[in-house]
């Protein structure tokens, strides 16, 4: 059980950035929802790197101890770079938004759109 | 937006050089350290966010236009998938790091030892993405900046 | 001779990388060729997309034809180290991805010449050539990829590039919320599968498709992981729970862009496909579960659900589509209409499989289900294209104003009625000859549904006849009275989909034979494809 | 309470239930049941990639595909923003 507390604050994270996805209406808690999402998947692929008593795989001055998993980082870097491009593209979205209606509430533009 | 006081424009000015050759190094040893072009690019980016936020993003649009932002990332990118394609003609695969193994430029195999001449062509892509991250981030940074400034809007 | 022929299959070998590759490099130039000039960007932007066309015709005729299987290794090497760990990412392509690939190639050339002439009053189309080409290379990886990570990181370029094209008219309001819509969608339902790949990657360590196919437990993590994957994937296809960004979306965005996304919703779709069938294939033949004494079949469970969903998405799409009066959203309702077609036949041929264990009837549901994606990718996209005449030459988009156009847009009412009987499936044209192998074999799993199935088509075409009678006939309307026909670019584009209609239409046993049972026998027969990375047979 | 608010409840409630169980079926942290292919590629990166970072080799060289599909990401991004807030006029 105490082994699988990361896992469990990963599933935290997912869900509170899935609660506010859902059930907030205001756009940029919906985004922050989103980044939420992402950080427990980041935090979730990073978790799966570790193993007990490793190092960062660099080879200059390891000692040839034993090293974390690599693929996980990698995966990790790309999947920040990621979010941060969707994150860029979605808060532009909000501006022109905002320029139109006046209003971030999401039920409020809908009445604006009819 | 104006800018913000002269005390932050000159820590600004002391601290961006130092950001810059911090960022420019942690690409050049992306296959020795930890970091790459990414995390180096995005050191560097950062420190150029800190000139839009203390000068302020009308200012620095009138020194640096998106459009040639925009021309630098597209550099970048072209080097990136040009090496790559460098790959399939030299070293007939896509993505072949066809350097490693010559006598002359990154061809060492380091065994342990933190020596730059190493790894092929890992260091000229993380050049080529490191340029790429700089220029990308900067300019959405500033695009954004400079559409919810007061004088700006669109480009 | 002979060394052409070398050339060709070298060229052969390494069409795979190229296909998605030279999108790519077209995509970093074009801002170059944008600043020479604008006649020159498009030419640029057309060359390389047939240029693309050129490698993807060659990989798919081998496919085909000769029925091979092709991999290619990014970086070199053999597909499998020592140990047998695919270490390096793979492309694997068979008969699946390969009809994939056609609709992708065909959509991709018609969208640019449509583009050539519909797109050219507007302002920043460097910008919009960048993406459509960013946009075309994330589909073709989308579709041509086996590895896990690669999938996503293509699933992600596809939906950022559609995105930002969906908010092209950036002056309209509800173009720039209808982008927001997709992208909050499109971002969470990718997080799911991101969330999925990590779950497997954790319990097997592979992120390629083949590799973890065989190495598959069924356990209770593979499942969320199932679960996640599908949720995920069936979000960005647009089936009922989360259909609402869909007619925004599409009804919202130029209509050369629809007529991508139409492409990218379809490949999620083969996402949802590959992981049902291929990933998940091997355990679900004999997924049997015990509930507290009740056995329950899993397999049957997600047909089930598959075949509900599906009614509800017809249902759905075809009553919105009868109260909308925007003539882009009402298209908009029908795709999703025809989207559950797609599902309808995909579980009742999982239901058929595992209730009476019919495999001849469950391989033509498949093979209706598969025939009618390209059927309509076909039938919808010459719509939106007709939709995109009509809004260019009045701009306008709502069916009230409407009126009289039958007489200055004749070539345009011709392909509107092409369309409007396609996706309707009346019998000369291709919707038919899909949708009936589609009632054929829900017929099997439940007479009732085959009859909703039926009056939901004939629902919708009462609703493009509508359209039709009020937009293109009816008296002439004074401010239509200078209404010019579309561009030529876009006639021709017109022309090309409406064509391959009326053919498909015509023959559709060449086209089921050649093009749809490989692609069929590649989705059943799942040990083939994990069979030619792991080499063991 | 509206409609969709229970509905989105009752999916959001089935969301967490399977997610936490899931949480509590992984391996134990700190000991992954498989990582050969992690060890295969640590134990081989030096003398097929010349690199001294593991994560580096892998990022560029074994996953450099991906690495293409980032930069594009990132690529694609600068471009959507930019395109978003172009001049709508000529």
């Amino acid at each position: 059980m105490i082994y699988n507390i990361p896992y469990i604050a990963v599933v935290t994270l997912v869900l509170i950035g899935l609660y506010a996805v859902i059930m907030k209406r205001n756009l940029i808690k919906i985004v922050i929802g989103i980044t939420l999402i992402e950080s427990g998947v980041n935090l979730f692929l990073i978790t799966l790197a570790y193993r007990e008593d490793s190092v960062a795989p660099i080879y200059h001055g390891s000692g040839m101890r034993l090293m974390s998993l690599p693929v996980p980082h990698a995966l990790t870097l790309t999947s920040i770079v990621i979010g941060v491009a969707v994150l860029a593209l979605m808060l532009s979205l909000i501006i022109h938004i905002y320029k139109h209606y006046g209003t971030l509430d999401a039920k409020e533009i809908g009445r604006k759109e009819e | 937006m104006m800018g913000m006081s002269k005390i932050v424009k000159t820590m600004v000015s002391v601290a961006l050089p130092l950001t810059l050759i911090y960022g420019l190094y942690i690409i050049a040893h992306g296959h020795l350290t930890p970091g790459g072009g990414f995390q180096g690019g995005a050191v560097v980016a950062s420190g150029l966010a800190m000139l839009v936020v203390s000068y302020g993003s009308v200012w620095t649009m009138d020194r640096i236009k998106e459009k040639h932002l925009s021309s630098l990332e597209s550099l970048g990118a072209f080097g990136f998938i040009g090496l790559a394609f460098l790959g399939l003609i030299f070293g007939s695969w896509f993505f072949n790091n066809f350097l490693l193994g010559n006598e002359y430029l990154f061809g060492m195999i380091g065994e342990g030892a933190s020596n730059i001449n190493t790894a092929g062509v890992i260091p000229l892509m993380n050049f080529a993405v490191g340029l790429k991250v700089i220029a990308g981030l900067f300019a959405i940074v500033l695009v954004m900046a400079y559409a919810t400034s007061k004088k700006g809007g669109d480009l | 001779m002979n060394g052409f022929e070398n050339i060709l299959s070298d060229l052969l070998v390494h069409s795979p990388a190229l296909i998605v590759a030279i999108p790519l490099l077209g995509a970093f130039l074009t801002p170059f060729f944008g600043k020479v000039h604008n006649t020159a960007r498009n030419t640029f932007v057309l060359i390389i997309v047939l240029l693309t066309s050129f490698f993807s015709f060659l990989l798919v005729h081998d496919i085909l034809v000769n029925g091979n299987i092709h991999t290619y290794v990014f970086g070199g090497g053999s597909a499998l180290t020592s140990g047998g760990f695919a270490v390096r990412i793979l492309f694997q392509v068979d008969g699946l991805n390969a009809f994939m690939a056609i609709i992708a190639t065909l959509f991709a050339i018609v969208g640019v010449i449509y583009s050539w002439s519909f797109m050219k009053e507007h302002t920043g189309l460097s910008k919009y050539y960048t993406l459509y080409l960013l946009m075309i290379a994330g589909i073709f990886g989308m579709v041509l990829t086996g590895d896990m990570f690669n999938f996503f990181v293509f699933l992600e370029i596809t939906s950022i590039a559609s995105c930002a094209l969906i908010a092209f008219y950036t002056n309209k309001g509800k173009a720039v919320d209808a982008g927001f819509k997709y992208i909050v969608v499109s971002a969470t339902g990718a997080l799911f599968v991101l969330f999925a790949i990590a779950i497997l990657y954790g319990q097997y360590n592979a992120l390629n498709i083949a590799v973890l196919a065989s190495n598959i437990q069924f356990s209770f993590l593979d499942r969320i992981a199932l679960v996640l994957l599908i949720s995920g994937l069936a979000m960005k296809a647009g089936i009922v729970p989360m259909h609402m960004w869909l007619p925004d979306a599409y009804g919202r965005a130029p209509s050369s862009v629809t007529l991508l996304l139409i492409v990218a919703t379809q490949a999620s779709l083969y996402g949802a496909l590959r992981m049902i069938f291929t990933l998940f294939g091997g355990q679900l033949s004999r997924s049997v579960n015990e509930v507290g004494g009740i056995e329950i079949n899993v397999n049957l469970l997600i047909g089930a659900v598959l075949v509900g969903l599906a009614i509800l998405t017809i249902f759905v799409g075809v009553l919105m589509a009868l109260k909308e009066s925007d003539f882009k959203r009402m298209i908009g309702f029908a795709a999703v209409a025809e989207i559950g077609y797609m599902i309808l036949a995909i579980g009742a041929a999982l239901t058929i499989m595992f209730s009476v264990n019919d495999l001849e009837t469950s391989r033509l549901a498949l093979n209706g289900g598969i025939f009618h994606i390209f059927n309509d990718a076909l039938d919808v996209g010459l719509l939106f294209l007709v939709a995109g005449a009509v809004y260019y030459a009045t701009k306008e988009t709502s069916l009230n104003r409407l009126g009289g156009l039958a007489r200055n847009m004749k070539y345009t009412t011709v392909f509107f009625l092409i369309g409007l009987l396609a996706v309707a499936g009346m019998p000369p044209m291709n919707g038919f000859s899909s949708k009936l192998i589609i009632y054929q074999s829900t017929f099997l799993v439940n007479p009732i549904l085959s009859i909703i199935a039926i009056l939901c088509s004939i629902l919708l075409l009462a609703v493009f006849v509508k359209v039709f009678y009020s937009a293109f006939l009816g008296p002439k309307q004074a401010k239509y009275e200078k209404v010019k026909e579309a561009p030529k670019s876009m006639l021709v584009a017109m022309a090309i989909v409406a064509g391959i209609i009326l053919f498909i239409g015509l023959f559709p046993d060449i086209f089921i034979s050649n093009v749809v049972e490989p692609a069929t026998r590649a989705l059943v027969n799942s040990g083939e494809y994990i069979q030619y990375i792991m080499g063991v047979i | 309470m509206d409609k969709r608010t229970i509905a989105a409840a009752v999916f959001f409630s089935i969301v967490a239930v399977f997610l936490i169980f899931g949480a509590l079926f992984m391996h134990p942290f700190g000991d992954p049941t498989e990582d050969d292919m992690d060890q295969y590629i640590i134990d081989n990166t030096q003398s097929q990639t010349g690199a001294d970072n593991g994560v580096t080799s892998v990022v560029f060289d074994y996953r450099g595909f991906d690495t293409l599909g980032e930069a594009t990401v990132l690529f694609t991004a600068v471009a959507g923003v930019i395109l978003i807030f172009r001049r709508l006029k000529k």
